[in-house]
């Protein structure tokens, strides 16, 4: 037995910016630049139907997008309904059901290429 | 009844000295400012463009001490330091180096601010690490025509612009908001991104204080056309790599998690504070002091420009952080009491 | 890479009181690097010329069971008030601490007397309910790490060594490791306050050597209290240290210096597990970074025998540092009772020099 | 229900620390920024106190109920930064003397584990008046001290006394033996000052977690030996 399996490095939680995965947000932003004026104020989320269903919290998906955090990306955007509700309540005028869709879009042409996400 | 020519005493030759000494001229007032520093002007000289339009503050003090020729009884004296203030009968006398002494039937203070001294702040590295300046180092460097650069010479690819920096922040004692960081922050952001478009800017936040209709423009411009990002989270703490970068900290509170982020530039936005030539007008009771430190007004909300003391009248930034045009009109509100006063005080003394 | 402190706190002088002290041991610190307990005593009386009064009667201040959760704040409190009566007995008012989180908890509870008195008289009456004992308050509260600080400049008069690399005739490359309880919670009570404490970066360029101010220097050893007690959770602990670890690499260090005795066991210990369990050293040529405490680094600067001052306590080699520092001492010594003889089965050393 | 959660209230505005640590938060994250439990943990002292702050005490109780209190390692690096004078690790302090209190400690994997640091830590206080002594490091459950420490475990009584140690002995000293009469002294303010008082709790709360888990005896009785084992090795779900 391996006396020090309980001992492991942790992975951190902090976002590292020197570690910034651009390749999704870059994508994003050629389609739809209106995503760069969010202000993360969450009125998206608080009209969001799939938010009102499950944990999907529309307003982080476009936070985690912009720090680079796309590894569960994929999966989450999977709980968008495509409603648009998001994109009617926005105070910016941002096209958050866009900014879903092509996020949808990119990642699974990533995967097929299989570049990891 | 021919109208008895009063005399005001202004204190301080920044904007607000300056414009309330131009009002009162014009209305007729014998004026004297007593400036401590060689030159008129005070903070805004060291300014290179103001928000929200970008404007060079240099028309303003030009402006302002083109208006000054045409009053004879205007009278300005640089480069002297009043040490103290006594009241009798009404009546003020000042008295200031060289054997200097004034008397004058009223007196405006507007000895403006004192720039937040970062060094205080010490975790952020301030006078330690070159490539730590202040919002002040960067307006300088702005105004000097060179391009920004790093230390060592090179251009910066990554700046983070830190709000609060002395306001806000009960450690170092100054628990309000000196109001105008967060717009001076937005506009530095955009003329650096404006002279270096492929640097990336990131503005750390608790709250964008940006309280003028024109400021949120800005924003939204920075946002869109410059491609700012802003991260609300109080930056912990920023300490030097082996390279010679920054390593800074912060929470990105709005996701809930720690971030740590590289950069080659920190431009701190330090804050407005009492000046510690308040001291000397409270230490004599003559005058009363805010809890920041700041001049006290009679009355908060009719009187802003009226201190405890009858005849000694406040204006601009020693009242508390104001941007260029509040400045501006809050002279002009402070000539206006002065005047009623001096009015009042005619009045009273042609009935004695 | 010299570090300075900003005018703010550069200004500021702890109150460290002069002489006629009263030790208060560590139980970290005793267990595990018992010849600096040892050595500190004998440099204030031997070298410094002071009086310290070593009692058997004082007793652990129960900190790691406070930060634990296990002790409640007003047993520590009145532990505190118990050892202030030993004091009080002896007629000695000068409490000096040899644990960092002890010093933190003797702070922290007369920072609380201070404003809220009605917990003092609290105190009071347990202590006096549970023993009879009355007590003064301590006229001064400081660290050991604090009164070598001090006498620094009388250290480096009486050095034998430098901290010179004595090959290249460079000054070594040190860096501090301050234990968080140490300014973290009470910045005026940390000799240069809390961001950039001076109390080891004194001690450091007063005797030749150069600090070492990198990214994560003020981040925690990863202690953690419960973290380190629970085997479960021990991983807290290692992850902290190696990020540590990898902020200091690049700088290259000769040495660290910790002013706390958990700090001092930690940075030692994880550089061990990391080669172990990721095969990877921090320090120079693929060795491990040797970890001293100030003590240790005040009685090598000061001549005494290492394994005197018991560095073979560490896990980590400390040679490679005396080699640099020019110390001669016997190599198979470092295992030897005080008859001459080989305690033991020696431990192995292994090929990166982590013995 | 409502009796737990109104001798929260009671308990946390009556301590101190609370009232010392927890003055106006404005949620700027400077805390979480640096703290070491938040980058290696799924906790965020910010979020923490911005719960207590809420004075909701069904979330406070779910606070106390959860492994959310036990992350913090109590360095204390919140208290430098905070711009309102907060000190996030000290609340974490009341919170936890609480959830041992009230029990609720045993509802959450990190919670149970307070059982273990209350025998092991908790007995060595009673016992020597310290909190370690070298036998008690012992190497197999501490592989990360590696073989100086197995070598110094050893034949302890031989190398201490190169360095000039006193272990185990009377009178002053490195690692003396504490005299009786101190030993007295000191267990008795562990009995006026509520410590083992906290122990028994922390034993009955963990009594009837043990039964509620069926971790009994042939008796029906709660196995304690057996509970030690299963929340020493109690694993995290995932991270």
């Amino acid at each position: 037995m391996n006396e020090f399996a309980h001992l492991v490095s942790r992975p951190s939680r902090q976002i590292d910016y020197q570690t910034f995965d651009n390749r999704l947000l870059a994508y994003v932003l050629r389609y739809e630049p209106s995503f760069l004026t969010c202000m993360s104020c969450g009125g998206c989320t608080a009209t969001c139907s799939a938010g009102k269903l499950t944990d999907f919290n529309i307003r982080r998906i476009g936070l985690m997008l912009r720090r680079g955090q796309t590894d569960k990306l994929a999966a989450e955007i999977d709980k968008c309904m495509f409603c648009g509700k998001c994109s009617l309540v926005c105070p910016r005028d941002v096209n958050i059901r866009n900014v879903v869709l092509l996020i949808k879009k990119e990642s699974t042409r990533l995967h097929a290429e299989n570049q990891k996400v | 009844m021919e109208k008895e020519q009063k005399h005001v005493a202004v204190i301080g030759a920044g904007i607000a000295g300056l414009h309330t000494a131009n009002l009162l001229a014009q209305s007729g007032h014998k004026v004297t400012i007593l400036e401590k520093e060689k030159y008129p002007g005070g903070h805004l000289n060291q300014w290179h463009h103001l928000f929200p339009d970008h404007s060079s503050p240099e028309w303003i003090i030009s402006g302002l001490l083109d208006e000054q020729l045409q009053f004879d009884h205007l009278k300005m004296i640089s480069s002297t330091e009043i040490t103290s203030i006594e009241k009798n009968n009404g009546h003020f006398a000042i008295n200031a180096g060289n054997e200097l002494r004034i008397y004058a039937d009223a007196v405006v203070i507007s000895t403006g601010f004192k720039l937040f001294d970062a060094r205080q702040k010490e975790e952020y590295g301030y006078g330690l690490f070159k490539n730590v300046i202040t919002s002040a180092d960067l307006e300088q460097s702005l105004k000097s025509g060179q391009p920004l650069t790093t230390a060592s010479g090179k251009t910066p690819s990554r700046v983070a612009f830190i709000h609060c920096i002395g306001s806000r922040d009960a450690k170092c004692g100054n628990t309000y908001c000196s109001k105008v960081c967060c717009i001076t922050g937005v506009k530095q952001a955009l003329e650096i991104s404006e002279m270096l478009p492929e640097t990336e800017i990131f503005c750390f936040y608790m709250d964008l204080r940006l309280y003028g209709s024109k400021f949120d423009d800005l924003y939204l411009q920075a946002q869109k056309k410059h491609k700012i990002q802003f991260i609300r989270g109080r930056l912990s703490e920023a300490a030097e790599t082996h390279d010679k970068r920054l390593q800074i900290k912060a929470e990105d509170t709005l996701s809930g998690r720690p971030l740590r982020m590289e950069v080659d530039m920190i431009v701190l936005l330090a804050g407005m504070e009492k000046n510690e030539a308040h001291q000397m007008f409270s230490s004599t009771k003559l005058l009363e002091l805010d809890e920041h430190g700041f001049f006290k007004s009679k009355n908060i909300q009719l009187t802003r420009n009226e201190t405890t003391q009858p005849g000694i009248f406040i204006a601009g930034t020693c009242i508390c952080p104001m941007s260029v045009n509040e400045t501006i009109e809050n002279a002009g509100a402070a000539s206006i009491l002065v005047n009623r006063y001096l009015e009042h005080q005619q009045l009273t003394n042609h009935h004695e | 890479m010299q570090t300075e402190t900003s005018k703010n706190w550069s200004q500021f002088n702890k109150d460290i009181a002069n002489d006629h002290y009263y030790y208060l041991r560590s139980c970290i610190r005793q267990n595990f690097f018992p010849g600096s307990e040892v050595a500190f005593l004998d440099i204030l009386r031997n070298k410094l010329g002071k009086t310290i009064y070593d009692d058997a009667s004082h007793t652990t201040c129960a900190g790691i069971g406070y930060h634990c959760d296990i002790v409640p704040f007003e047993t520590i409190q009145a532990l505190a008030a118990r050892h202030f009566s030993l004091m009080t007995e002896k007629g000695l008012k000068h409490a000096v601490v040899s644990c960092v989180t002890s010093f933190g908890i003797y702070s922290e509870i007369l920072d609380t007397w201070n404003h809220f008195p009605e917990s003092l008289e609290k105190t009071r009456n347990a202590l006096r309910k549970s023993t009879g004992r009355e007590f003064e308050l301590p006229e001064n509260v400081v660290h050991c790490s604090d009164i070598v600080y001090k006498f620094r400049k009388e250290i480096k008069d009486q050095a034998k060594h430098t901290l010179t690399n004595t090959k290249t005739g460079k000054p070594l490359k040190i860096v501090d490791h301050i234990g968080c309880h140490y300014a973290k919670i009470f910045p005026e009570r940390g000799v240069g306050g809390a961001e950039f404490p001076k109390v080891l970066t004194g001690m450091i360029t007063a005797w030749g050597g150069e600090t070492v101010d990198y990214p994560e220097r003020r981040h925690c050893c990863g202690f953690g209290f419960r973290h380190y007690f629970v085997k479960n959770n021990r991983s807290y602990s290692l992850s902290n240290s190696k990020k540590k670890f990898e902020s200091m690499e690049p700088f290259q260090p000769d040495a660290i210096v910790t002013n706390c005795p958990g700090c001092n066991l930690f940075l030692d210990r994880w550089q061990y597990t990391l080669e172990q369990i990721e095969r990877k050293t921090y320090g120079q040529q693929g060795q491990g970074i040797p970890v001293l405490t100030y003590e240790e680094l005040a009685g090598l600067v000061l001549g005494y025998d290492p394994w005197k001052l018991g560095l073979q306590f560490h896990q980590v080699e400390v040679e490679p540092f005396l080699d640099k520092m020019g110390i001669a001492y016997k190599k198979g010594d470092k295992y030897k009772n005080l008859d001459g003889k080989i305690i033991g089965e020696r431990p192995m050393v292994n090929e990166l020099n982590i013995v | 229900m409502q009796h737990i959660e109104t001798l929260i209230k009671e308990k946390l505005n009556s301590d101190i620390r609370f009232v010392e640590g927890l003055n106006a938060c404005m949620n700027c994250g400077i805390c979480t920024a640096i703290c070491p439990a938040a980058e290696f943990y799924d906790y965020d002292p910010r979020t923490m106190l911005t719960i207590v702050q809420s004075g909701n005490l069904q979330k406070i109780r779910e606070l106390l109920e959860s492994d959310t209190i036990w992350y913090c390692g109590q360095c204390m690096s919140c208290k430098t930064r905070c711009p309102r004078h907060n000190c996030p690790g000290l609340v974490i302090s009341v919170l936890r003397k609480i959830s041992q209190e009230t029990g609720a400690f045993t509802q959450s994997r990190m919670g149970r584990q307070q059982y273990l640091l209350r025998k092991g830590l908790g007995n060595a206080l009673l016992n020597i008046g310290y909190s370690l002594h070298p036998s008690f490091i012992k190497p197999a459950d501490h592989p990360e001290q590696g073989p100086v420490w197995q070598w110094i475990f050893e034949n302890a009584s031989e190398i201490y006394k190169t360095v000039g140690a006193n272990l185990d002995e009377e009178g002053p000293g490195v690692l003396r033996k504490i005299d009786k009469e101190a030993m007295t002294e000191f267990r008795a303010i562990f009995e006026e000052t509520g410590c083992l008082e906290l122990f028994r709790l922390i034993d009955q709360y963990s009594s009837i977690k043990a039964l509620e888990l069926g971790i009994t005896n042939e008796a029906n009785q709660p196995d304690m030996d057996q509970y030690l084992h299963f929340i020493e090795n109690e694993q995290e779900t995932s991270y």
